[in-house]
């Protein structure tokens, strides 16, 4: 946190800005999202950002990466990976004048602040979609490794599609790597062969809805509007609006206003960040309106993680009229019931 | 619900099988010739763009595609050629250089060429009139694509021309004895050079069925480390065709079982049941060891250049 | 008539060092021309370049009156050039079918693999081979591939012959067959050259020589018209000495051999039973037909190799096939047959070949350093008391060692220190004359300072020049004793009516 | 068949010769001469110099003209290379924080190779070692004092425990190592997920990394950029190989095992113990690079700290043909190149892929300059 008292960060000079990414630039999904969103940023405020790729998550690939551009005057970097956290958190106290941004990361300081989005919310309301249009809502999901920001992901689908179908149930499986459509369409496959309807997802590339659209079911999508790629299959998917983000935070930062926040910037759909592209033409209309009447619910301050909730072990995790605090969100390592994955 | 459990479980394997199964044949046949091939995730990797970038770029089938994984994979190949043949570079720098030259060129071309994420069309499953329809055995083996059912007879290709033929015969040879086979009038680096060219021409297709015939996309370094794999079945087929198709079953069979283990919503810790390809392969590995039975086929000059003056 | 084969003025140099100063031959249809020189001399270059292997620097090459460029193995084979190599060009995985197959040629496998097989039973029969055609010549003992070697070049029906030592690992019934076969086709019409070191087979076979010395062709003789020495005096331009030295003082029985058995890495049981005894300052020489066991019994010796039941006692060191027990410690020293396979490194240095016998003895630095310097002067002394040629410096890759000094090296290294006993596998194998009479000055001085020395030899007149007791090895076992000087016909006659 | 020559005379045949077929001669071919290719049995060190310059300056040049060909000035590229790596301390303390960990791996490479087993597991070794390292770590073992020693060596235990299965089972079964070394990367990889999925997950906020290090537990900096320990850690340990390699009566005997390890067996020499040493020397170093890593930059257990290290050990390794100034000097080599290439990527907006494929280009044109080096060509009229 702040000493108390603390000046709110200063410049020295204009906002010069970069982006350090972690893996390529159009990689279709969270690489492409930072980079769609740099570059409606630059738009906005006219001005440049470069940005460097694949700076792997190692304090000796990112450190130099950040020193070069700060050699340069930059002071505005904005990194894109959970793994540069520390690394952000040492370069912020050694250049007090330089802002950091860093999206996923976990450090926030003086001069640092991590973001993240709220994805449950979208999920949320992609799991409405997928409930309402399963047959018997047997969905299934994709996703890489489970920790928090995926786990509540899964469990936020499951809790939409609840919504629409109250018998549904979310497969999980997960592939244990990012970005490799092989065993995205592996695992994709192997839940159509389960007999699931509605294949969710939360990895980088759009196999699984490309998947999907080959069967003949149907899909929500992550990072991006999958319907690119799957007309007929996407449902509704995750998108990211960085810019929403980033052009406030910077103009802030310029103007001298910035305050960091000590736990980092959790963005709501309300506060940019991430949305949904919604709906595909397999959604009913009524459907479509019930999935926007509880997206304008939540901008309005409903909560997804709202008691009483269990686990799928009966494990009360949320009381009665309580919300799950977001120290709580970011350790979610249960799944609510109708969840089913591996251990 | 066990049998159709089983039955998408067999219907998926060669899908799986197929990509291990012709990179370690084309391997086999470069290592046959006394050439390491380290650099088969660079083949793999050349192939899988080749072949979405000519689908991509030339609107070629799917099949003229792979046939432009196999090309582009020879082409570069021929560099590696030079380098280890001519040039007498050791192959293990060559090999590992190849594999982050062509990490870099496919990541280059297929991103600056916005091949990225594009889906196609893809090989799709061409059931066999009547065959097709049977219960069971239809399923899982004869509604496959093409390369499926050319896989078996591939590998009886080139385990009758290693075996039966005086190519084999010569190949072996130099890859066996170089001096000897340079003494009975072989070309040795002609030889050498034809079988990296024709092996990796193999190993570019398995790359090209990653993203024409599995993935039907493409992103950056989608063999995703499955060269490195391929070569690990060559030393455990100990040098033998067939049994390079067994270790490929062995290890795409069990690949093929992990996501639908979880999609069964069977509940095991999923990174130990990652582990298991990979120890399956080591036990059974050890336990030929142990059986003692049929010798290594291993090339004796595998790794090592030759030149007539030097010894 | 033109003569088959004729070169001129021929040289040929090795990264600035010249192997053959405007050497030649002149070989004749119908002729055995018997080339000769020392160690090193560039016999093995001349003929490698006739059969185009190496490409010489200058010089003439004449087939049958024709000049011709030789530009590889496949020019000198359509020009009806077949060469027997020193070292053999054998690939090792195949058998002797497909090896002979492979340099042959053909259109079919199946077929040409039939005819070879027809061709080359007919050849054996006619060079009294028994040799297994279908094992891969890897598992063959060396004897065994030297076989191969020849049959293949036979087989191929080349018209000049190229043997380069051919009959260093035959018997002798066998080298003669292969000699009288060599004459026949050289009545038919072949040229035949012959590169050896046994002068006796010159003196009965050749009827024309050629001696070469350091690169450059140094004289040529009809062997009829010289003594013994004389061809002796030309090859090595010194007389050597060849008698029989009886031990002075025989001991007790220091190296016990006990019902040893032993099988070859692919699981044939090749050791039976043997049993005999090498008593200290005596020679015991095991005569047999290469392949009988001699090369496991010695690996089992020289601890490379563990046996399946039965011991090696050396008195004061026990059981050298126990777990642990390092024959080298006890003093044992060790000349095996297998020079690139057990005495030296090829890609070290003469100096770190030279240093590996000594380098846990102190000699030569602790463990924290060792003595390079030490190594080297230590190495150059031994160069120089054994006579190692051909070498630049002791830092020189051992590798490039002609096959002679390499052995020099191998006997300087083993004699560093006195040893307590010796294993001696064909130890004169592919040295001149001169280098052999020093090998056997040093076995010699080796017994008579107490030694027990064990002679394995496929060379029946090296084992009876030098031996003082003989045993004759078949079938894995000792099959006869005999006191010395034995009858050779007797000895002869024991090795293969057990066989 | 070809022109006859001038003179061309008839084959002569005798009469016996027609049972066999003579095969006519070819009559010799005119030509300019050709390109003899020999064997150079010594190179000086002059000439190494000199034709390893040209390899690296043909490389250099490759990548220069690729570079220009994009767009970049070739004034900004002697400025990014020459100027920037040179003269900036942050450049220099980026190549040596590069190279510390690399030199490390190159020698654990080193070593096995010098036994002639073909280790391909560092990756493997390094995850163990780091996990060994963290466990240490995570349950406060020994005095706070003592924590970071203790550390190294849990470490160096692990690794070499990770490559001892493959040791032994090549030793006593005859198991190709390249395949067990090769399998084994990726158990540990696993194990290591599974650890950082589960039960080590950084109890702060559940992200797959391990909490983090206690600064006890951190390899200090040295003050000078942000050097740490690691680096004065990975100059004693490449001190301690080139003794090891090229000073010790052990190094002499890792020759002999691998040249010909018959020979060492026939002259007494225990070679199975060696090679038990070396690699198992190999294996605690990897993991040593594992804990550097971890203890050094990353400050806790994370996913991806090892990845890459294996390849850059093997290829680092072998461009200094198994020594330690060579490893010393290639890891070096290999961090400039990162480093510049990072510039590249930073500056120019030069894609990583296309830096990477630069890299490969450099690598490739010094190994192939090797063949000069070894090799002697003429032109023979
Ligand atoms: N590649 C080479 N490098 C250096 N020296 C060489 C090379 N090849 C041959 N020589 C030298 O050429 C000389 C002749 O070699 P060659 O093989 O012809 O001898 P040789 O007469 O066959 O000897 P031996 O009786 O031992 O077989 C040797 O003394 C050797 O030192
Ligand atoms: N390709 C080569 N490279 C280096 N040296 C060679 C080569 N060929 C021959 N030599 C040299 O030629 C000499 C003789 O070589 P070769 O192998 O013919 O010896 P050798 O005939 O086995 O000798 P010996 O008759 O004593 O057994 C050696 O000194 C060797 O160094
Ligand atoms: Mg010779
Ligand atoms: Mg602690």
């Amino acid at each position: 946190a702040d000493p108390a008292g603390a000046a709110p960060f200063k410049l020295d000079g204009p906002p010069k800005v970069a982006m350090v990414l972690f893996g390529p630039k159009n990689d279709g999904g969270w690489g492409q999202a930072f980079e769609e969103g740099r570059v409606r940023t630059e738009k906005a405020l006219g001005i440049q950002i470069p940005v460097v790729d694949n700076i792997k998550e190692s304090s000796s690939a990112i450190r130099p990466a950040v020193e070069l551009f700060i050699k340069r005057g930059y002071n505005v970097i904005i990194g894109t990976a959970f793994g540069y956290s520390d690394t952000f958190k040492e370069l912020a106290q050694k250049y007090p004048k330089v802002a950091f941004l860093n999206g996923s990361g976990t450090t926030n300081g003086a001069n640092l602040e991590s973001f993240y989005g709220r994805t449950y919310e979208p999920h949320y309301l992609c799991g409405m979609a997928a409930g309402a249009v399963s047959k018997e809502g047997k969905l299934g999901f994709v996703a890489a490794n489970p920790f928090g920001v995926v786990n509540w992901t899964v469990n936020a689908y499951e809790l939409g599609a609840k919504q629409t179908k109250p018998q549904a149930t979310t497969t999980v499986v997960f592939t244990g790597a990012w970005n490799d459509p092989v065993k995205e369409r592996a695992a994709a496959e192997a839940l159509v062969g389960q007999g699931i309807d509605v294949i969710g997802q939360h990895v980088d590339t759009p196999t699984p809805q490309i998947v999907a659209q080959e069967k003949g079911i149907h899909g929500t999508g992550h990072h991006r509007d999958m319907s690119e790629f799957a007309p007929k299959a996407t449902l509704c998917s995750l998108v990211w609006f960085w810019d929403r983000y980033l052009i406030p935070t910077i103009q802030k930062i310029g103007a001298g206003t910035w305050e960091p926040s000590p736990y980092g910037a959790f963005l709501s759909i309300k506060d940019g960040g991430p949305d949904i592209a919604c709906c595909g033409p397999a959604v009913p209309k009524a459907v479509a309106d019930q999935i926007q009447t509880e997206r304008q619910a939540i901008i309005d301050g409903k909560k997804v993680y709202a008691g009483p909730l269990t686990d799928r072990d009966g494990k009360e995790r949320v009381p009665a009229g309580g919300v799950l605090s977001d120290a709580d969100l970011w350790k979610m390592d249960w799944f609510v019931p109708g969840v089913i994955s591996q251990k | 619900m066990v049998l159709d459990f089983l039955m998408n479980w067999l219907a998926a394997i060669p899908g799986f099988v197929v990509p291990f199964a012709l990179a370690a044949l084309g391997l086999l046949l470069i290592e046959k010739a006394g050439v390491l091939s380290l650099g088969a995730e660079g083949f793999m990797l050349v192939g899988a763009l080749a072949g979405i970038g000519a689908i991509l770029g030339l609107g070629a089938s799917p099949l003229a595609a792979l046939l432009c994984a196999a090309l582009a994979a020879t082409l570069l190949s021929l560099l590696y050629a030079v380098l280890v043949v001519s040039l007498r570079v050791n192959q293990v720098i060559a090999g590992l250089s190849l594999v982050f030259l062509a990490q870099g060129l496919t990541g280059l071309i297929g991103t600056g060429a916005g091949w990225v994420n594009r889906p196609v069309d893809g090989l799709r499953p061409v059931p066999v009139p009547l065959l097709g329809d049977l219960p069971l055995i239809g399923q899982v083996v004869f509604r496959q694509d093409t390369v499926v059912y050319l896989t078996v007879p591939a590998f009886a290709l080139v385990a009758w021309l290693l075996a039966r033929t005086m190519v084999g015969l010569r190949l072996r040879a130099v890859g066996d004895g170089p001096d000897a086979a340079d003494t009975a009038g072989i070309g040795v680096s002609a030889t050498r050079y034809g079988a990296i060219a024709a092996g990796a021409a193999l190993v570019g297709i398995a790359g090209g069925y990653l993203s024409v015939g599995i993935a039907r996309i493409w992103v950056e370094g989608m063999t995703g480390g499955r060269g490195w794999i391929a070569i690990a079945i060559v030393i455990f087929a100990r040098w033998r065709p067939w049994s390079a198709l067994a270790g490929a079953l062995l290890f795409g069979a069990i690949e093929a079982l992990i996501p639908r283990i979880a999609a069964a919503g069977i509940q095991v810790p999923q990174y130990f049941i990652a582990m298991i390809p990979y120890l399956a392969t080591l036990a059974v590995m050890v336990w030929t060891c142990l059986r003692g039975g049929g010798g290594s086929m291993e090339p004796r000059a595998l790794g090592r250049a030759h030149l007539r003056e030097d010894r | 008539m033109s003569p088959a084969l004729a070169m001129t003025g021929v040289s040929k140099s090795f990264d600035g060092f010249p192997a053959l100063t405007d050497a030649g031959i002149t070989a004749y249809p119908g002729e055995i021309h018997a080339l000769l020189g020392e160690n090193g001399a560039g016999k093995s270059t001349l003929m490698n370049v006739a059969c185009g292997l190496y490409r010489p620097d200058a010089g003439e090459v004449r087939v049958r009156g024709e000049r011709v460029s030789i530009d590889g193995p496949k020019a000198a084979k359509r020009l009806g050039i077949g060469m027997v190599h020193q070292h053999y060009r054998l690939v090792k995985a195949f058998n002797a079918l497909e090896n002979i197959l492979l340099a042959r040629g053909a259109s079919r496998y199946g077929r040409g693999l039939r005819e070879v097989e027809a061709a080359a039973r007919r050849t054996c029969d006619a060079l009294g081979f028994t040799l297994p055609l279908d094992r891969p010549v890897g598992l063959l003992s060396v004897a065994e591939q030297q076989r191969v070697e020849i049959l293949k070049v036979l087989v191929e029906g080349a018209r000049i012959l190229v043997l380069d030592e051919p009959s260093a690992v035959l018997t002798d019934r066998e080298a003669a067959q292969m000699l009288d076969t060599m004459r026949r086709l050289a009545d038919e019409g072949c040229a035949v050259i012959l590169v050896t070191h046994k002068l006796g087979e010159v003196k009965r076979y050749a009827d024309r020589v050629t001696v070469m010395r350091g690169g450059r062709v140094v004289a040529s003789a009809d062997p009829d018209a010289v003594s013994l020495s004389e061809l002796t005096s030309l090859v090595v331009g010194a007389e050597v000495h060849h008698a029989r030295v009886p031990a002075r003082r025989i001991g007790a029985p220091l190296l016990r051999f006990a019902a040893l058995t032993g099988a070859r890495a692919d699981g044939l049981r090749v050791l039976n039973d043997a049993t005999f005894v090498v008593r200290a300052g005596e020679i015991y020489g095991i005569a047999g037909v290469g392949g009988n066991g001699q090369t496991e019994l010695a690996e089992i010796l020289m601890g490379v190799r563990r046996p399946l039941s039965g011991s090696i006692e050396l008195d004061g060191a026990g059981d050298l096939c126990a777990e642990g027990v390092r024959g080298r410690g006890a003093g044992l020293a060790a000349i095996p047959a297998d020079r690139a396979g057990y005495a030296l490194a090829g890609s070290l240095s003469i100096a770190d070949n030279y240093a590996a016998g000594a380098v846990l003895s102190g000699r030569f630095g602790g463990w924290f350093r060792l003595d390079r310097r030490a190594i080297r002067s230590a190495t150059e002394a031994a160069m120089a008391a054994f006579d190692v040629q051909g070498a630049r410096s002791p830092n020189q890759r051992a590798g490039l060692l002609s096959g002679g000094n390499a052995q020099k090296l191998v006997v300087a290294r083993e004699f560093a220190d006195p040893p307590r006993a010796v294993l001696a596998h064909s130890p004169s194998r592919g040295l001149d004359v001169r280098a052999a009479s020093a090998v056997h000055a040093r076995l010699r001085a080796a017994r008579d300072a107490g030694a027990a020395i064990l002679l394995i030899s496929e060379d029946l007149d090296e084992v009876l020049l030098l031996s003082d007791r003989i045993g004759v090895m078949s079938r894995g076992r000792i099959v006869a004793e005999f006191d010395t000087p034995a009858k050779r016909n007797a000895v002869g006659a024991a090795m293969v009516h057990h066989a | 068949m070809d022109a006859p020559s001038e003179t061309a005379p008839q084959p002569a045949r005798d009469g016996a010769a027609a049972a066999r077929a003579i095969p006519p001669a070819h009559p010799s071919r005119r030509r300019l001469g050709r390109l003899s290719v020999g064997v150079r049995q010594h190179a000086s060190a002059r000439l190494q110099g000199a034709v390893l310059a040209g390899g690296l300056l043909t490389g250099l040049a490759c990548a220069a003209a690729i570079l220009v060909a994009a767009g970049i000035g070739p004034a900004d590229l002697v400025q990014e290379f020459v100027v920037a790596i040179v003269t900036s301390p942050e450049s220099a303390a980026a190549v040596l924080v590069q190279g510390a960990p690399l030199a490390i791996v190159g020698l654990a490479a080193a070593l096995a190779f010098r036994v002639r087993f073909w280790n391909i597991g560092i990756e493997g070794q390094m995850i163990a070692g780091a996990i060994a390292a963290t466990v240490v770590a995570l349950h406060d073992i020994g005095p706070p004092a003592l924590r970071l020693p203790l550390m190294l060596a849990a470490a160096a235990l692990g690794g070499s425990a990770w490559i001892l299965g493959p040791v032994l089972l090549r030793l006593r079964i005859g198991l190709n190592e390249i395949i067990s070394t090769l399998l084994l990367n990726y158990v540990a990889f696993n194990a290591l997920l599974h650890l950082l999925y589960g039960p080590w997950r950084d109890p702060e906020n559940n992200f797959p990394n391990s909490q983090l290090y206690e600064p006890s537990e951190q390899l200090a900096e040295l003050g000078w950029q942000n050097l740490t320990w690691a680096l004065p850690l990975a100059g004693v340990l490449l001190l301690g190989g080139w003794w090891l390699l090229s000073i010790s009566r052990f190094g002499f005997l890792t020759r002999i095992a691998e040249a010909n390890p018959r020979m060492g067996e026939a002259q007494g020499l225990p070679m199975t113990r060696v090679i038990l040493a070396a690699t198992l020397a190999s294996g605690a170093l990897a993991g040593i690079a594992g804990f550097m890593i971890c203890a050094g930059a990353e400050h806790r257990l994370t996913q991806s700290f090892a990845s890459g290290y294996g390849f850059s050990g093997i290829l680092i390794a072998f461009l200094a043909r198994n020594s330690a100034p060579g490893v010393l000097a290639v890891a070096l080599f290999v961090g400039t190149l990162f480093v510049a290439g990072q510039s590249l990527q930073v500056f120019y907006q030069i894609p990583a892929s296309a830096v990477q494929l630069l890299q490969a280009v450099i690598v490739l044109c010094v190994a192939a300059s090797d063949f000069f080096i070894r090799h002697r060509l003429r032109w023979l009229r």
